[in-house]
Order: C-alpha cells, then structure tokens, then sequence
C-alpha cells in the first residue's frame, strides 16, 4: 500500500482563514471519500492520500517558502487557493523538483502563463460580465455604480465590469471601491455610490461583508439591481440579510441549485455542518480529478505525466465526484465545467444563459 | 512602639543591613543618622514594606510590618515620605495630597481639616494646588511629599531626609511642625543629613554605618559625642 | 446637498463605533500606559461570547452583553495579573510583545472554538430613521449614543471619583500609590476588568452593523491605539474628539478625494496633527 | 539694579539683561540681570519655587526665554540650543541626581566629551582618523575629569552603583569632561552630610583655582557662605538682592524671604568654620 | 583578536559551509529568509536597541527598497546591482526626510506617528497600481545578473547563489552595526537611549544623532528589501506593513534588544520556530502567542540576556 501526499498552501489564519478554510474542507472531503472507498488501484497497488496543509496568511512569499518545503519533502501535487501565491509560484512549478500546480483563482492571467504544470479549477470571471452586464441595463436601466471589495481579484472584476458596461452603451460612476476585509462601516462608501443614482450596483468580497453593503444600499433606499462577484455566494447572503434585499442581483448559481449537485451538499452539510460554497464544490472535483488521473497514468509522482490524464479523468468521472458537469480539462489546464448563473427574484432563483464562454 | 530585632536586608547579593535592632516608642522622636549608602532608605523602605527583608522582624505596636505589603502598612498607621519623593507628577498637588489620605477616605470632614493644616504649613502649596505637582520646583515638590505623608495622620511616621532641597527657613519651619505633632502623640522616626537640626528636636537617635548600628543614645549623648561631632554635626 | 448631511451621519456613526473602542483602551493605555494590543482580541472576544450566548443559551440581547462584559472583564483581569503585572517595570515593548502573543492565541482559539467563517449577530433594534431623505439605523444611533455616554461616564470616574484618582496615581508611580495605601494589585486589575468589559460592550453593540470574525480586532487595534494618541494621552475627551476626527478623516477624504485613499487619508491627518502638536490634541504640553 | 555695591574690574563670564520666562500665566523668572565675573563663585539663593533652577534652565538653553538676553563672552548666546551653549562652554548638573546608571562611570564622562569631538556616523562606519583620534580624546578627557572629582579609580564601575554622593560626582564629572569654561551646579550638596559637603567645597575650590567659573545653587548655607564670592537672591523670579555673603545675610529682605534664623549664628555660623576647615 | 570576533567568524564560516552539502532547497530558502529578515531586524536595532527609538514604519522603508530594486530592474531596465544601491540610498534619503518630522514627537507620539507612517506606506503602494503594481504586486523580478552562471561555475543552484549573496549582505550589516555601536558616535545613541533631555544637556546634538541614526536605520531596511525582491521573484504590499515590523520587532526582543548577536539570533530561532509550527495550522497559534509572552517573562533580555546570565552564574559557581 502507498499513501500519496497532497500538498495545500492556503491562508488558515488571519482575515482570509474562513476562505481558505473552505477551500481546504473540500479537498479534504475528497480525500476522506477516496480514502474510506478504499484507495485508488495504481499499478496493482492500492494507493491513499494524506492532506498536508501549510498556513500561508495570503502571502505569496509565504506561499513560495511553502512550497518548497513541499516540494522538498516529495510531494508532487499542491493546490493553491490564491492569485499571487500561484503566480508567484508559478515558475518554480518547471524547476527541479517539479510539481502540479492546482490553481483555485478565477483570475484569467493564471492561464496566460502558459505554464504547462498549472491545473486551473474555477471558471474565468471574464466569462461573468457579459450576461450580468446584459441583464441588468436591461432590466434597471444604464447607470452603473461601482462598491466592490479593493483586493487584487476585485479590482480585476471591477475593471471587467466596467469595460463591459461601457461597450454595452452604459455609463459607469466612479469607482467606490473599499476592501472589504477591514472597512468597519460601509455606509459612507454606498452613500457615495448612490449620490451618482445608480441603477445598478456592483458589489461584492466575501459573502458577508458583501451582505452588509447590499443592506447599507437598500437601507438608503436603492431601489435598482445589484452585480454580484462570484466571490460572494447568495447561499450565505440569504441567512444574514431579508432575502427580498437581494431581488434584483445577478450572481453565480449557489452550488445546492444545480442539478445533481444534492447528494455533494447533503453530504458536505453532514461533515461540516454548514452551506458548501464553490470554494469547496470545485477543490472536491479537482482533487477527485487529480486521483483518477493518477489512476489512468498508472503513476503518483510524476506530475507531467498526470497532467496529460487530466482531461480523460476529467471525461470518466461521474458527476458524483465531480459536483457540476464536466465536460474536461482543456489544454490549457483550464477544468471546463458547467456553471450557471442567476438572477434572485422574490427568493428564488432564474438560470442565466451564456452565450459563449473563455475556456 | 516600633520594635525592630535582628533585621538583616539584602540587594542580591549585597547586604544593606546586618542585624539591627532599634526601638521607637510612643511619642518619640528619633533621629537615624549615617552616611550616604549606610542603609538608612533601605531601613525605611523595609519599615515601609516596600523592602522585604531577608530575616528579622519589625512590628508596630505588635503588628509585623515586614509583610512586602505598604498599603497594609499605611493601614496600621505607618506612613512614610520617602527618599525620591514618589509623587505622581500629573495630578495637581491637592489630589496628591488628598490620595495621601486614601486610608482614612471615609472620614470626609478629618480630611478637609488635614488639608487645612498642610497648606497652613506650606503656603506655597496653596498657591500651587492645581498645578501638576511634576511641575513644581524640587523643593516645593519635597513639601508636597512630607505634606502627603501627614494626610495620612499616621501614628509612626518615617520621614527620609524631609529637608532635602528646601530653603533653610523652611526646615526650620518642618521641624517645628515634626515637634508639634510629636506633642499630639506621633511617633516620628527621621533620617537627615542636617544632623544638627535633628538632633535639636530629637529624644534619641541611633548612627548606623554600612548597614549596622555603631553607636545609639538621647539626644544629648549624641550631640556630645565625639565621633557623631565630627561626622555629622561639622564640628 | 442630502448626500453631504448622509456622509455626515455616516461620519457619526462610524466615530461613535471607534470611540467606542477607543474608550476601553483608553483606560489601559492612555491611562496606565500598558500597551494592550490584547485590547482589540477582547474586543472580538466579547462579540464571540455575545454570539455564543445568543446562539447556543438563547439568551437576550441585553443579556448576552451582560454575559459577555462579565466574561470578558474576568479574563482581562486575570491577563493583567498573569501577565501585565509581572512586566510592570519592564520596557515598554516587553508588555506590547506580550500583549501581541495574546492577541494571536485569542484569535487561534477562536477561530478553533467557533471556526474561521464570519458570524453574525442581529440588529437589537432593526430598522432605520429616516430624517428627509437622511437614513441612520436604530443601531448606529445606539452606538453614537453609547459612546457619548461612556465618555462621561469614563470622565466622571476618572476625575471624580477616589478610585479614578488610584488608577492614575498607581499609573504614575506604583511604589508612591502603594505607600499611601493602595492597593495597586486590586487597582490593576480592577482597571483591566473594566477596560475588558467595555471593549466586549462596544462588540456588542458594533457587532451587528459589521460581521464578527476572528480578525475583528486586529483591524480596530491600529486605529484606537492611534486615537488615543491622537487625542493626548490620559484624556477621555480627547479619545472621543480623536475618534470622530479620524471618522470624518475618513469619510469626508473618501467623499471628496478618493475612498481608495479614506485608510491613507486618515493616517494622514494623524501624522499631521503629531507633526504639528506633538502632545496631541488634548493634553498640555510637559 | 546697579551691582550692590560690588567693584568689578574683572573680566564678565556670563551677563543676563531682563530675563525673563512665562509658564501659563507664572512668571517663573522675571526681568533678572546679573553678571558672573570669570574666575569666581557666584551662588544663587532664594526661596523654593525661587526661580534658581528655571535660572540655570535658560542660561543652558533647556528654555527659551520669553525675554531678555544672555551673553557669554561677549557673544549673544540667548536663542542657542543647549548642545550649541554646551559647545559653547557652559556644562551644569541637575538638582536631582542625573545620570546614566546603568553605563560605567567613564562611559558617563565620555558622554559628557562628546561636545568636543565631531566623528560621525560615516567616520564610524569606515573607521576614519578622526573616529580614532576622537575615542582617544574622550577616553583621555573623561579620564581626566574623573581624576579632578576623584573617581578615576571606580572608572569602570557601575554609576549606578555609586553612592548618591558618588552619583553626585558622576555628574559633575560628566559636566566636567565638557571642558567648560562656565559650571552651572544645581543644589550640589543635597543629601551629603557635613563631612561630605566640605569635601565637595574643596573640589568646588580646586575647579576655580584651575581656572573655572563657577555658579552654583544651593541651600546648604555652610557651603554657600564659605564658598561664595558673590551671591545673587532671587525670590518669586526676580532679584531681590545681590553682593557679597556678609552684605547679603544682613540684608532684612533676605533675612525675611529665606534665611530666618539662619541669618544669626545657627547653624550657619558652624558651618562657615567648617568650610575654613576644608579650605585649610 | 577578541573573542567575540572567533564567535562570529566562526557563526559566518559554518553557514558559509550549508551549501557545499547540497541541502534541500527548502533549508536554503529558510536560510535566506533568517538572514533577510535578521537584517531588517539589525537596521531595528539600531533604532531601537541603540537610540531607544521604536519606528514602526520600519518595514515601509524595507518594502520601499525592495520596490525600487522592483520596479527598476522590471519597469526601467535596470541592472540589479545597480539597482541595489540605488534603492539603499532611497531608502536613506527618505528615512532622514521622515526623521525631520517624526522626531518632533517622542515616546509613544513617535511610535505612533511611525506607525501612522507605515500604514501610509503600505496602503500607498498598495493603492499607486500604475508603479507598484497594486494588489498584484509585481511579478517576475529577475535574479540579479550573473548570479545563476557565478553559482553554476562553481557546482552550486541559484538558490545556493542567493544563499551567499544573503550571507555575505548579513555579514556587511553586523560588520557595519558594530562598528557603529563601539563609536563615539554609537555611544552618543546609547546616551539619547539613556535619557534625552540629560543627553541634550551633555552636550548631545540629539536631534541630528537621531537623524543619523534613523538614516543608517532605513538604509539597512532598503538593503534587506531589494535583496528579498530579486530573492522571492514577487514583490507584494502585505509585507510592507506594520505588522511585519512586529514581526521583526519580535524576533529582536527574543533575541535581545540593544545587543549585537540579538538580531540574528532571535529571528533564526523564532522564524524556523514559526517555520515548523506551520503544519499545526490551527494550532500554531495556540503554541505560538503562549510561547512570545513565557519568552518575554521569562527571558527579558532576550536570548542573548540569558546566555549571559548564565554565564555569570557559571563563573559564579566557579568562583
Ligand atoms: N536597589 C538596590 N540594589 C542594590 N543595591 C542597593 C539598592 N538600593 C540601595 N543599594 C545599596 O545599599 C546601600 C544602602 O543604601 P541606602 O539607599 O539605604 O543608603 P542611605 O543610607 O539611604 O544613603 P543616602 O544618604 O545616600 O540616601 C548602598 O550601598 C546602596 O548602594
Ligand atoms: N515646566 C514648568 N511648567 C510650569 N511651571 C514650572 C515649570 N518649571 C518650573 N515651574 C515653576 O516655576 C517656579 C520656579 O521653579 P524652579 O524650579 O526654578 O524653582 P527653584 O528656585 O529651583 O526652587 P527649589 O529651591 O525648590 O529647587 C516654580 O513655581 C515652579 O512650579
Ligand atoms: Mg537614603
Ligand atoms: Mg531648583
């Protein structure tokens, strides 16, 4: 028998624990599920995976310092829930010892690497803007006002939006943006957005502070649409807010309302006891990915040759392990799942149509 | 009566004091004379409990005071204006003195009567009340020290060289204050480099030399000794 | 002309929330000069044990506070004993490291107690007031209110009262407060337990208008410490003055120049006010 | 006011003209002039709260006055900051023992030389000339100014460790290895008995005839007798008198502000012996 | 030679001697970072341990100088060892130019107002995306020139290469601190540590000691950033806050304040303390915040304070 390391540099202390705590419980899950199914059948022997996790505070440095000690340790695989740690790391993924890479960052610019070790999870958000974009000037109007989160990632979001809006024939106010993550009241910042009168809003960071400028706007009685960012999931934003705040907004499907994603949520709900987010659906199908991968490669250490079983792992799975539909890894190393999105209204949720989606 | 037997205090490894015994009775005022590092503010601050000594006992009217515990202390009616002053430089003067009778706060109207007193004593201070005593020149601020020291109407009070630092007419005047609540029933026990003024007030007094007591006796066997001339009286 | 009056409030609001964290501080820091960084893990710790007590004993709100103040105030007392009051004479940096050691185990422990993810406590009094067109919530009045109210409170202790008198004589000069009769021990501790249980108060009554996470604190620390310098040190008054001012730094840059730059803007002020009255505001110069 | 009858041919150390210094509303030092003749002993007396201190505060430009001059040698020194009046040639000590305890007892007089050396940073990063030639003089200065105040034998020595009159010593010593033209000492003798004080009037007496000015505060009336060429009294931040000891013990005001009974006999008339003693 | 100078020579050949047995890169990589880091907490030492001073913009002045070696090497072309000093000098000039305003402030007021200053900092290369880069930092910092072939010609990986370019940077900066500190300049900073107004009356120029000192400060902070930048390959804001000033500040207090081996000592053992606590994610706080405050209660004068008392009571028992 062969236990497989799985290395993971995510934030498990500081500001952005609870996210990479998320990301963490799904590989984790993963794991547990491989592991209690008895292993994976590598080459006639049966192989398990043990989680070693290290705390990165967000910090790219730390990220790399990290991975190192990964790497030097023998491990061959290592997820990485964070834009700057991954592309920080990036390069080193090439050099000797090579390792996978397991992306979670929907940022575009990890795939424009063209890093051949590089296993991206999450959809590109560029694939968000246009729908988002077209739904809401139809359905409020073509003001756009801007309060999303400060962080690396929402600004990227932000500046898609924006140019998006704009070539939608839409004006856009100035960017309020505030981070989200230390910003105590967020009254001023919506007060300031709405002086514009908006019809739209865009919001979003972490669910909950996301939840708190949705309520500070209704409360100062914006009666338009919100955009919401993918980082923030309507799922959490229902508990802590009345839910008629939210009709109105465009965001990304909560996971338990795809289809077939039921028995993933009863069971995650089971272990963990709350509402699983993406963050934990698409780290439990990437590493579900990862290990039928290794098991069609006939092999556990060498990433290259993993790599290339990617997509036919990806094709083999049932999308009990997969959570969304998967239709495979691209190329690239993109994973190309489904994924949907919605408008909320009167607490339920509308299915978006895509019309062409960046793989 | 304070009754100190075979006290011994050390710094470490250094002794400050070796088995001494010294006595103050009821009413008395006694002068410690000694040179500078004789050990005389380590005496006081042990008799204080802000030193805890390394063997020995020393008790007030049968109470031990060697517990490390001044606020105790103070308590029992042994209040000390100690050597550096220990003022608290950002309170005005009349709440530095006002806290000076922090163990006898329920008795509202004594208060307000001792204040009376001290500023009666030190008119300066009158003046300078709501001033942070911080600010206060060195010899108004050693007036706010002894002035504290009396608000606690204490019935043993040690005061260390009270008159450092303040204008000869002033220690003429401290010293007959120290006489006339000496009168009341104080008990007073005083180090001071002014020898000749102490002496002048004192019933007995002890010279104590690198952290032993040399010689002890009345006033007028002090003042007529040859060694004590010498040394401390400038004679 | 609406939005300036809505700013204005909003600058209110969010004075009144650092004001109130800034006052529990105040007695620790501007007051004993004990360098608390600890100050803003109690401060999220009271928000846990209100959350807790609303959660799981179903308690009410005003309860939860009194639980949380109580618990809180306990544990600050036996932080300082602990660990305060051994450092007593040390450098200033010994207790602030220390303080700081605190800070991370709190955070861990919480984190490992309640988990990473954010929390959340419901508005006592939900609902707004809406004054032509100016919206203020019930809370955020409730928290401008309660920091006037702690400031005069705090002030009436501090320069009124006899144990208000002890806590600075003891912070002056610990051998003289104890050779007049105080207890420093008891008057230590004693101030940290009302430092701990107006941090977990002002938790409680922010706690509602922003998430509770086990970084909360971490994000308030900086800024009290910096208005109660801000301020002048020793001065309830100049604490709250400090703290709407860098509320209106805050959101009065974010209005006219740039929210992006509302953190660096307030810094600013801060560093101009020292530059310009190195004492800070409210305190004469020694 | 005219000198109290003084003749003065000698040469001027130091002159104040309407000195003065406001705290809030207190005039801690009022429209004070004076002059301290170079070679001799000027003690300053007066009531506590006086005034002595904030008096020796300006004149080292710890305060800047509100008004008035001071001239040292000539040159208008009033505005200087109290390094540039240090460099200048005035060096004091403090009414309360200062010093630094935890540094040995030469380390506190090489602090004291540092005025008269001017290596800086750069010098001590490459090690220049002038860094060594400077560490040589200030252990050389320091080391001389522990010999004058008798202390080069606990060179090495813990000042703290010192007795306060050991202390008192450090200070002068560090004052001292400023080589100063002018000595300002504040209340030298507080805290040391008899014996003590009349050995610090015989150094206070070997400085001068080395060559040094020196100004002192004082209550102890035996060594400001038995030391003084001039005394100057102030009282409530202005001068109310000036001259010699004996023009100044007889003066009523005086006798009235300050000296009590001390102006007849007491204990003053002891230790004006004493001090002959120590001259002796 | 004295003996301390054999401790250090000996401490300097030993690390010098880490590469030849061809450790993980994980080992060389902790090795940077100790060194790194033990530098910045140098250039704290001397503002610190020496002057008495706690700036706690410190780390500013550090992301400041790994910036301009960033940004000149990527945006302008720069070579990197010009690019180095450069950012040094940066770092000096603008450490002077806070001093003129920060030291009319004391105590705590100055300790703030840096504090103020280094969040100012921060937030402003967070916020200037079109030179720093922003939130995404920037990416990509070459390896100085030269560095990779001069390691690869004598057997050694680059990261062996980074590991003596770090060793030899440390060994300037003790070599500088101590000389600083033994001058009459340092010791004119121990005396405005000691008391600034008896400083002053001593004749002390305080204000321009400290401005000297500040400067020297800073410089060794820029020094330490622009070698982290080419070093990590990645420049971002997170590090350049107050908090990693504390972080520094810790490991100089661990180690000792106002003492020479301090620095160093406490930042090896408090970073590969950090380093192997790391797996314990969720607990590693629980262990490390108790540890800080047993450290500071129980060892006040740092490692290097307890090495000594030690030593005392060895003689003692000896004696
Ligand atoms: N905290 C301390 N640690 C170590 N030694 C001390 C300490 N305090 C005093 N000493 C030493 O103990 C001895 C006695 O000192 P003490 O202050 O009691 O003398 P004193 O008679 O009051 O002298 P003075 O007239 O100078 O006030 C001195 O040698 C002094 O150096
Ligand atoms: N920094 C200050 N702020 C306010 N008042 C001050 C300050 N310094 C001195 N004073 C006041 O100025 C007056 C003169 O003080 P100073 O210290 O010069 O007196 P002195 O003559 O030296 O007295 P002593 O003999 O008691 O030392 C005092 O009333 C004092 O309270
Ligand atoms: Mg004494
Ligand atoms: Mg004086």
């Amino acid at each position: 028998d062969k236990v497989v390391q799985i290395g993971y540099s995510g934030p498990l202390s500081g500001g952005a624990a609870f996210y990479g705590k998320d990301v963490q419980s799904g590989i984790d899950m993963a794991i547990a599920d491989l592991n209690k199914a008895g292993g994976i059948k590598v080459g006639g022997e049966k192989v398990t995976f043990k989680l070693v996790s290290l705390d990165d505070r967000y910090l790219p440095n730390e990220t790399a310092t990290n991975v190192k000690r990964l790497t030097g340790q023998g491990i061959d695989f290592i997820f990485v829930p964070h834009a700057g740690g991954i592309m920080t790391v990036q390069p080193m993924t090439a050099r000797d010892p090579k390792f996978l890479l397991v992306a979670y960052s929907s940022d575009p610019s990890i795939l424009a690497a063209n890093n051949p070790l590089t296993f991206m999870l999450p959809p590109r958000f560029d694939n968000y803007a246009a729908p988002f974009v077209k739904t809401q000037m139809k359905a409020f109007g073509k003001k756009l006002g801007m309060v999303g989160t400060s962080s690396a990632y929402g600004k990227q979001w932000a500046e898609v939006i924006t140019n998006e809006w704009k070539k939608q024939g839409g004006t856009v106010g100035a960017n309020n943006g505030v981070d989200y993550g230390t910003t105590v009241d967020f009254s001023a910042a919506v007060t300031k957005a709405l002086a514009d009168k908006p019809d739209v809003l865009f919001v979003g960071g972490p669910s909950q502070p996301t939840a708190l400028v949705i309520k500070a706007a209704r409360e100062q009685g914006f009666k338009g649409g919100f955009i919401v960012m993918d980082q923030a999931k309507f799922e959490q934003m229902e508990t802590l807010i009345p839910k008629n705040y939210l009709d109105g907004s465009v965001g990304v499907l909560p996971t338990k309302e795809f289809a077939g994603t039921q028995f993933f949520v009863t069971k995650y709900q089971g272990v963990y006891k709350k509402i699983p987010t993406s963050e934990a659906a698409l780290n439990y199908m990437g590493m579900n990915v990862l290990a039928k991968a290794m098991e069609l490669a006939g092999n556990t250490d060498d990433p290259e040759k993993v790599r290339a079983q990617l997509n036919a792992a990806a094709k083999a799975l049932p999308q009990s392990k997969t959570v969304y539909k998967l239709y495979g890894v691209t190329d690239g190393g993109h994973v190309d799942a489904e994924f949907i999105i919605a408008s909320v209204k009167g607490g339920n949720y509308t299915k978006l149509r895509l019309e062409k989606t960046f793989k | 009566m304070l009754d100190v037997q075979h006290l011994n205090v050390k710094y470490g490894a250094f002794t400050a004091l070796t088995d001494i015994n010294l006595q103050v009775q009821q009413g008395e005022i006694v002068v410690l004379l000694g040179a500078n590092g004789a050990g005389k503010s380590t005496l006081f601050r042990t008799l204080s409990g802000l030193q805890r000594p390394a063997s020995g006992t020393a008790t007030w009217n049968g109470t031990p005071l060697t517990g490390g515990k001044p606020e105790f202390n103070v308590a029992h009616g042994v209040a000390q204006c100690p050597e550096g002053r220990l003022l608290f430089p950002e309170l005005s003067v009349e709440k530095n003195l006002r806290l000076g009778a922090y163990v006898r706060r329920k008795d509202r109207a004594g208060i307000e009567d001792s204040l009376g007193h001290v500023y009666q004593l030190f008119p300066a201070m009158l003046q300078k009340k709501n001033a942070p005593a911080g600010s206060l020149s060195g010899g108004q601020q050693q007036m706010v020290a002894i002035g504290r020291a009396l608000m606690a109407k204490p019935q043993l009070l040690l005061l260390d060289e009270p008159s450092l630092g303040l204008a000869p007419l002033v220690v003429e005047q401290v010293f007959e204050v120290l006489r006339q609540i000496n009168r009341e029933g104080v008990s007073v026990l005083l180090a001071e480099q002014n020898a000749f003024a102490a002496l002048g007030i004192a019933h007995r007094g002890y010279v104590l030399e690198s952290g032993k007591v040399t010689l002890q006796g009345s006033q007028q066997e002090l003042m007529n000794d040859d060694r004590v001339r010498s040394a401390y009286l400038g004679v | 002309m609406t939005t300036f009056l809505q700013q204005l409030v909003n600058a209110l609001a969010l004075g009144g929330v650092y004001a109130l964290v800034a006052l529990g501080l105040t007695l620790v820091y501007g007051v004993m000069r004990v360098p608390n960084f600890a100050h803003g893990g109690l401060y999220m710790l009271g928000a846990y044990f209100a959350y807790a007590a609303l959660t799981n004993l179903g308690a009410p709100y005003l309860l939860a506070m009194l639980i949380a103040a109580v618990l809180v105030a306990l544990l600050a007392a036996l932080m300082e004993r602990v660990i305060f009051f051994p450092l007593r004479n040390a450098p200033h940096v010994h207790p602030m490291i220390a303080a700081i050691g605190v800070l991370f185990f709190l955070e861990a422990a919480v984190q490992l107690i309640w988990g990473a993810d954010f929390k959340q406590i419901k508005e006592p009094v939900e609902g707004t007031l809406n004054l032509g067109g100016v919206v203020i919530t019930w809370q955020r009045l409730i928290v401008m209110a309660a920091s006037v109210a702690a400031m005069l409170g705090l002030n009436f202790f501090l320069k009124r009262t006899l144990t208000g008198a002890t806590i600075e004589a003891m912070s002056q000069n610990r051998e003289g407060a104890r050779l007049v009769g105080i207890n420093t021990g008891r008057v230590g501790m004693l101030t940290f337990a009302i430092s701990g249980a107006l941090a977990a108060i002002a938790a409680c009554l922010i706690a509602p208008i922003n998430v509770v996470a086990p970084s909360m604190g971490e994000v308030m620390n900086l800024k009290v410490f910096a208005i109660i310098i801000l301020g002048g040190m020793g001065s309830v008054t100049g604490a709250i003055v400090g703290a709407f001012l860098l509320a209106f730094a805050e959101v009065f840059g974010g209005l006219y120049i740039s929210l992006d730059f509302a953190d660096v803007i307030g810094f600013a002020m801060l560093v101009l006010v020292l530059a310009i009255r190195p004492q800070g505001l409210f305190r004469k110069g020694v | 006011m005219p000198a109290g009858g003084m003749t003065m041919p000698e040469l001027t150390m130091l002159e104040v003209r309407g000195l003065g210094i406001r705290f809030g509303g207190l005039d801690a030092v009022k429209d004070v002039s004076a002059s301290l003749p170079a070679g001799k002993i000027t003690a300053i007396i007066g009531p506590n709260g006086a005034g002595k201190s904030t008096f020796f505060n300006l004149i080292s430009g710890f305060y800047q006055p509100t008004s008035g001059q001071i001239h040292f040698l000539g040159e208008d020194i009033t505005r200087l900051k109290t390094h540039e009046v240090v460099g200048r040639g005035i060096a004091r000590t403090f009414q309360t023992t200062t010093i630094y305890k935890e540094l040995s007892v030469l380390e506190n007089a090489m602090i004291g030389h540092r005025v008269r050396t001017r290596a800086g940073l750069l010098d001590a990063l490459l090690r220049t000339g002038r860094e060594r030639q400077d560490d040589q003089a200030s252990r050389a200065g320091a080391m001389q100014a522990l010999e004058r105040v008798g202390l080069a034998g606990q060179a090495h020595r813990l000042a703290g460790a010192l007795t306060q009159e050991g202390q008192k010593r450090v200070g002068i010593a560090m004052a001292l290895s400023s080589d100063p033209k002018l000595l300002l000492l504040d209340e030298p003798a507080a805290g040391m008995n008899p014996e003590e004080t009349v050995n610090l009037m015989g150094l206070i007496r070997e400085l001068v005839a080395g060559g040094l000015t020196v100004a002192l505060v004082e209550h102890k009336m035996s060594l400001v007798m038995g030391l003084a060429d001039q005394i100057l009294v102030l009282h409530h931040g202005q001068k109310i008198a000036e001259g010699t000891p004996q023009a100044v013990s007889r003066d009523p005001a005086v006798i009235e502000a300050y000296l009590g009974s001390h102006a007849h006999g007491g204990q003053m008339g002891q230790a004006a012996q004493a001090g002959e003693a120590g001259h002796a | 030679m004295k003996p301390a100078y054999w401790g250090w020579a000996a401490v300097f050949l030993l690390a010098a001697l880490v590469p030849i047995f061809k450790p993980s890169g994980y080992v060389l990589d902790i090795g940077v970072n100790v060194m790194i880091w033990a530098m910045l907490a140098y250039g704290l030492n001397v503002m610190l341990g020496y002057t008495g001073l706690l700036n706690l913009s410190h780390a500013g002045f550090f992301g400041i100088g790994a910036y301009a070696v960033g940004i000149l090497t990527l945006k302008a072309g720069w070579s990197f060892w010009l690019a180095w000093p450069a950012a040094v000098l940066l770092c000096a000039l603008l450490g002077y130019l806070l001093g003129l305003v920060a030291f009319r402030t004391k105590g705590d007021a100055f300790s703030i107002f840096t504090l103020g200053v280094g969040v100012i900092i921060q937030l402003v290369i967070n916020k200037w995306d079109k030179l720093t880069g922003g939130n995404d930092g920037l990416n990509g910092i070459a390896p100085p020139a030269g560095l990779e072939a001069a390691s690869k010609s004598v057997g050694l990986g680059l990261s062996s290469g980074f590991y003596y370019l770090a060793l030899l940077a440390l060994l300037l900066t003790v070599f500088l601190v101590a000389r600083a500190r033994g001058s009459t300049f340092g010791r004119s900073l121990i005396a405005i540590r000691g008391g600034e107004d008896l400083a002053r009356s001593a004749g002390i120029n305080v204000y321009a000691h400290k401005l000297r000192a500040m400067l020297f400060s800073t410089a060794i902070a820029g020094f330490a950033g622009g070698l982290y930048a080419v070093f990590v390959g990645f420049m971002g804001s997170a590090v350049t806050g107050p908090v990693t000033t504390f972080t520094v500040l810790l490991y100089l207090l661990v180690g000792g304040i106002g003492t020479l081996a301090g620095p160093l000592l406490g930042t090896g053992l408090l970073y590969t303390l950090a380093q192997s606590l790391k797996s314990l994610q969720d607990y590693q706080y629980i262990i490390f915040g108790p540890l800080l405050v047993i450290l500071v209660m129980f060892a006040p004068h740092g490692l290097v304070g307890l090495w000594e008392r030690l030593r005392a009571r060895r003689g003692n028992d000896h004696a």
